[in-house]
């Protein structure tokens, strides 16, 4: 939060670290504190702190002056249903199918496996497993290699102490003759 | 042919060319079902009827309406009184479910299938009144109710529910969707319709049959010359009296008027609903002039109560026929060109192609019927299968496509759209001489029933009419092709995303007040 | 690309000039005259069909055409009743659809107008009152201008509607 | 920084009320070469002005349990636009203010207003508002890197990230055109249609709830929380189209703080806009709405124009 609303103070102060190690700094800042970025203000700027107050002082602006021509009454009334009144939490949107269409256009990445119903249906039922095709051809048979070779290695952890000791005479052994 | 063994034993009913009536017995009702399926034939309409009484017992009858290649073969099932239910024949035909559904919310006799939800009622009137078999109507309560439906759910982690309706954000009739998703993807769709329930099942029932013409024409609004039609078709085969060949034609002309007028306005609606503004605007503008001309030649902009019993409420003048054939080649011409923008847009192609798919097998299982049948392969049309008078001397071209998909449905409205170009340019230039109303129908006997059928621009639209004693209406039950569509379209959505439906509906353009009675 | 531009060019302008409200569709001077005119200069309406037979939506949707072009009036119809000054109804209130009528109005935000189109909404038409409609639109909620006809031509609901928004010398009607 | 002269601030804050009522004209505008296009007489230029006007007039229907963060949201999404609108050199370049914010700040400041859009949507738990919110975040998620490349390679022939830098470097160069620049100008305006709810990405005309991307998530909105949303509606197209000259068409702005060379910029900004207009509504005409998960493809496709600038201006130094 502090970052992103002082973020010219922070950096200048990080800017100094960073001449203290011996590297070469920012170019001098000339832009006003209240900019983003100690830079020439010809090639980039933002000023976030401005920013906010000024986007929040026109909207109160917008509040007042509607207010001022406005003098009508509000009314509650219920939500505009299409004139069918048995509206329920069914017809609330899921989260499921909030992302379908971001999971539509991201289609090739997914494997999926649907189960859709037929309008034959009497009691139709839909349910839907996805799996990252990336995990499932990348990730998951190097997982899989790795996991094996813990499999194979982990035979050395006997667990017995007296293994442990053979280990470290045979490392011994080993090192000796390679010295020799 | 077990089908031809039995059916060979139908009989033709009087004044209804091609109809045919067998009685069958209860528990033949669900084998004769399956013989027909089996046969080829499809389910037209199922309606109940019985003298309006104080509840049961009384002595009622099940009708049950198919679509056979040599014509309609109308099944009937006198109630044997001993059982509550009838067999239910959904396995056989699916969209029957909801027929039989509808046909216990009005005349309280239900099925023996498993889906027993009300489908026309919902929660405006008790569960225990029925409009065509209890005669005092229950008085409104004072706070309207909302209606409390089971709607099928859809388990599982993250799927949730859009509700959309009925009243939608468009200019558009009245439903209720209701949209089981995860984000975008539709697992499963349901409809819930019967907003626009206005009784006319039981109104007719309060009219003198030489009126009826009148609710009829008002029962769906964009098919109104279809719907008159086909109830004077019903009347004056009860009467026995034949009309002129002039109101045939004219009759005609104003069928086909309206097909060319609703085929304009869906194709420029469907470009609007992919984004396409442009369609819009050119399409609506060709559907004014088309209205505009009508305007000039019969005094109306849509034609209704144009068809009366026995003709024709107005004739043609020679002004009015120049500016209807002007007005044909004219909207040929351009739309023609439009045709083209339409076809080489890579943008409306991409909306278009694909979408909403129903395949030709999927649409023959489920019954698929009129314009969207067509478009899946489904190779039906009355005007050409089994053609009335004027049809069977104009001969007009079936539009087709099997693709199933938007584009099809697209394709299939442009071609017809230049059929009926052509045909009201014919129309106008054969037109018969003679007078455009016979005089005088006679009251039709107490008891008879008489079938109307025709081919509006959706589909088939049927009306089955049972005379009354003196000049009345005892039953009359009009059927329109969006109660096999529907059902459909809970299928053509599946596989698409949610922001697909509105188009996918439009390519459907199904009927809410005609279906919902 | 350049066929749809040159269709455009070959087209032209082809909006008429609307017609005059007509003052004697008013019901009632709901609205005083000042507030009308400046809901008028950007009126947005909200179609709720309370089961009209598709009828009168079609001539609803015809003012949309380029012929009619509401929108070149600065009236548009818009999705949300929230956003609406008017409420156009059809159909002969169909009692399914009591509930969701009366939802959408109180949806809307004051000050709002109500315009009933077609005989359906304006007496109950050829449905009438019964088991399954309550017939005209007034019944249920207040009405400021009856549009009536089977279905109203463009012209007379366009009519209906500038005289709900521009002051007009009309007496509204009695009842 | 030097000594902020009484000009300078004159011209910031000629700068942002030209912003807030020039917004709704090029709206209009926008919208009259639609309704021509349509072969339809167009509705008056004044109409997004008439239209708020309305607004202010309407009681407020608020959901009874929509939170304060459904009423602050208007005013904070108006509120940045506003200061957006600050930083962008429309009429001329010496803005006193520009050193608050650059072009990547800029991009931060819109995304701020697009979160407060998509949780006040969220706020009241209408499908419409979320199936809204959900994909505007779709959209934005993808819409950024491609803007923030577009900014990127103007800052590579630059050397600087802030637009008034940019813009007035890329005016005083003797020839005006890089092929660099040519491929981030399609690229952003693709984000410019993307980003302001235009067709092919949205359907700022539609009826049809189920479509709506932008429209979905104000519907729970009335009086004067619309018309502050409308009015920032206009705003951020008003501010993409001077995104888009500061990159691509910096003539003409006024690069002294003299009251001559402001009132001497005032008319070709004008221009401009009226150009810049038309180039939409045409645009508009022309396509058709795209599927929703074309979208992304949309976008990826901007992102690569970007990218491919950018290794122009790399490789080729053009």
């Amino acid at each position: 939060m502090l970052l992103g609303l002082l973020p010219a103070q922070i950096v200048t102060a990080l800017d100094t670290v960073v001449r203290q190690l011996g590297l070469q700094g920012l170019p001098t800042a000339t832009a006003p504190w209240w900019l983003l970025l100690p830079l020439p203000d010809r090639q980039a700027s933002y000023a976030p702190l401005v920013f906010l107050v000024t986007v929040a002082a026109v909207v109160v602006l917008t509040v007042l002056a509607v207010r001022a021509v406005w003098h009508r009454r509000v009314r509650r009334s219920a939500a505009w249903d299409c004139g069918f009144v048995r509206l329920d939490a069914r017809m609330q949107d899921t989260a499921e199918g909030f992302g379908q269409p971001i999971r539509h256009i991201f289609q090739p990445f997914f494997a999926m496996q649907r189960e859709l119903p037929t309008p034959f249906d009497r009691a139709p039922h839909y349910s839907v497993r996805i799996a990252d095709r990336l995990w499932l051809g990348l990730y998951q048979p190097l997982g899989g290699l790795v996991r094996a070779l813990a499999d194979r290695i982990a035979w050395l952890q006997q667990g017995r102490i007296s293994a442990y000791l053979l280990y470290g005479f045979v490392t011994l052994l080993v090192l000796l003759a390679l010295m020799l | 042919m077990p089908l031809r063994r039995w059916s060979a034993a139908a009989a033709p009913l009087a004044g209804s060319p091609g109809t045919k009536q067998i009685v069958v017995a209860r528990e033949n009702w669900r084998a004769r079902a399956q013989e027909i399926a089996a046969a080829g034939g499809r389910l037209m309409a199922l309606w109940a009827s019985g003298p309006a009484a104080t509840g049961r017992p009384a002595p009622r009858t099940l009708y049950a309406a198919f679509v056979l290649p040599p014509g309609l073969l109308v099944l009937t099932m006198p109630d044997d009184l001993a059982h509550d239910e009838y067999p239910g024949i959904e396995e056989v035909f699916p969209h029957a479910s909801r027929m039989q559904r509808a046909l216990f919310d009005v005349s309280g006799w239900r099925s023996s299938d498993p889906d027993v939800r009300p489908w026309l009622r919902h929660a405006a009137w008790p569960a225990d009144f029925h409009p065509l078999i209890h005669e005092t109507a229950p008085t409104a309560a004072e706070e309207p109710r909302p209606d409390d439906y089971a709607f099928v759910r859809v388990e599982g982690e993250g799927v949730h529910e859009i509700a959309v309706g009925p009243v939608h954000a468009g200019i558009i009739e009245p439903g209720h969707f209701r949209f089981s998703v995860v984000g975008e993807k539709v697992l499963k769709l349901e409809e819930r319709l019967g907003y626009a329930h206005k009784g006319v099942e039981r109104r007719f029932t309060e009219l003198p049959i030489l009126e009826g013409h009148r609710l009829a024409a008002r029962l769906c609004g964009d098919s109104t010359v279809t719907y008159a039609w086909a109830y004077c078709q019903a009347l004056e085969g009860l009467a026995g009296t034949p009309i002129p060949a002039r109101a045939a034609w004219l009759r005609a002309l104003a069928l086909e008027l309206e097909r060319a007028a609703n085929h304009l306005g869906d194709l420029g609606a469907l470009g609007n609903d992919a984004g396409f503004a442009f369609g819009l605007s050119q399409f609506s503008l060709l559907k004014e002039q088309l209205l505009r001309a009508t305007h000039a030649a019969f005094g109306q902009r849509y034609l209704l109560d144009f068809v009366v019993p026995g003709g024709t409420r107005a004739d043609l003048a020679p002004e009015g026929a120049r500016a209807l054939s002007d007005c044909a080649g004219h909207l040929a011409q351009q739309t023609r060109v439009l045709r083209g923008i339409y076809d080489e847009h890579a943008g409306l192609r991409d909306r278009f192609a694909g979408a909403g798919m129903v395949t030709p097998a999927l649409a023959a299982r489920l019954g698929l019927t009129g314009l969207v049948g067509r478009a899946s392969g489904q190779a039906h049309d009355l005007r050409s299968d089994a053609p009335w008078a004027p049809y069977d001397e104009l001969a007009p071209g079936k539009a087709g496509a099997t693709e199933g998909d938007v584009a099809a449905r697209v394709a299939v409205r442009f071609d017809e759209l230049f059929e009926s170009c052509r045909l009201i340019g014919r129309i106008v230039r054969d037109l018969p001489g003679g007078t455009h109303l016979a005089a005088g129908l006679p009251t039709p006997p107490e008891g008879a029933l008489g079938i109307g059928l025709i081919e509006g621009w959706r589909g088939p639209v049927m009306i089955a009419l049972e005379a009354g004693a003196s000049g009345s209406i005892r039953r009359c039950h009009p059927h329109d092709p969006s109660w096999q569509n529907w059902p459909v379209l809970e299928h053509a959505i599946i596989g698409n995303i949610v922001p697909d439906f509105p188009l996918i509906n439009k390519s459907f353009n199904l009927a809410y007040s005609g279906h919902d009675l | 690309m350049w066929k749809t531009l040159r269709q455009i060019a070959r087209t032209g302008i082809v909006t008429q000039p609307p017609p005059t409200g007509d003052g004697s569709l008013r019901l009632r001077e709901a609205l005083q005259a000042d507030i009308r005119e400046i809901l008028g200069r950007a009126l947005c309406i909200r179609v709720v069909d309370s089961g009209s037979c598709n009828g009168c939506e079609l001539e609803i949707q015809a003012l949309n055409n380029p012929v009619y072009n509401l929108e070149g009036l600065g009236i548009r119809f818009v999705a949300s009743p929230r956003h609406a000054d008017l409420l156009l109804v059809t159909g002969p209130v169909a009692r399914n659809m009591d509930v969701a009528l009366r939802r959408t109005w109180d949806a809307m935000p004051d000050p709002k107008l109500v315009l009933a189109t077609g005989d359906c909404a304006a007496t109950g038409g050829i449905f009438g009152e019964t088991y399954a409609t309550r017939g005209r639109l007034a019944s249920v909620i207040p009405v400021d201008i009856v549009v009536p006809g089977c279905p109203p031509a463009p012209e007379r609901i366009l009519a209906g509607i500038l005289a709900a928004i521009r002051a007009s010398h009309a007496h509204p009607r009695s009842r | 920084m030097n000594a902020v002269t009484a000009l300078e601030w004159f011209t910031q804050v000629l700068e942002v009320i030209t912003a807030l009522a020039a917004a709704p004209l090029l709206f209009g505008w926008v919208n009259q070469c639609r309704a021509w296009l349509q072969n339809r007489s167009a509705p008056s230029l004044l109409q997004p002005y008439r239209s708020i006007r309305k607004l202010f007039h309407k009681d407020a229907v608020l959901a009874t349990n929509a939170s304060p963060l459904f009423r602050i949201a208007p005013y904070v999404i108006f509120g940045t636009m506003a200061a957006a609108a600050a930083v962008i050199p429309s009429v001329g370049t010496h803005l006193p203010f520009t050193p608050v914010a650059d072009g990547i700040a800029l991009v931060g400041l819109l995304a701020t207003a697009r979160v407060f859009q998509a949780l006040a949507a969220m706020d009241v738990g209408t499908a419409f508002g979320t199936l809204g919110a959900r994909r505007e975040m779709m959209i934005g998620f993808l819409a950024e890197p491609a803007l923030l490349m577009v900014i990127f390679v103007a800052s590579l022939l630059s050397a600087s990230t802030a637009l008034p830098a940019i813009a007035e470097q890329l005016a005083s160069q003797a020839v005006g055109i890089y092929p660099s620049l040519a491929f981030t100008a399609v690229a952003f305006t693709m984000v410019l249609l993307a980003e302001n709810a235009r067709i092919p990405v949205d359907n700022p005309a539609t009826h049809l709830e189920l479509t709506m991307i932008h429209e979905a998530m104000l519907l729970e909105y009335s009086a004067r929380h619309l018309a502050l949303l409308e009015w920032a509606a206009t705003l951020k197209l008003f501010n993409y189209t001077c995104i888009g000259f500061a990159l691509f068409a910096p003539w003409g702005t006024a690069h002294s703080e003299t009251p001559q060379a402001l009132l001497a910029a005032l008319p070709i900004f004008g221009l401009k806009l009226l150009v810049a207009g038309g180039g939409i509504a045409l645009v508009e005409t022309l396509s058709a709405k795209l599927r929703v998960f074309r979208a992304p493809e949309f976008l990826a496709t901007a992102f690569l124009f970007a990218v491919l600038g950018l290794l122009v201006r790399l490789l080729l130094g053009a």
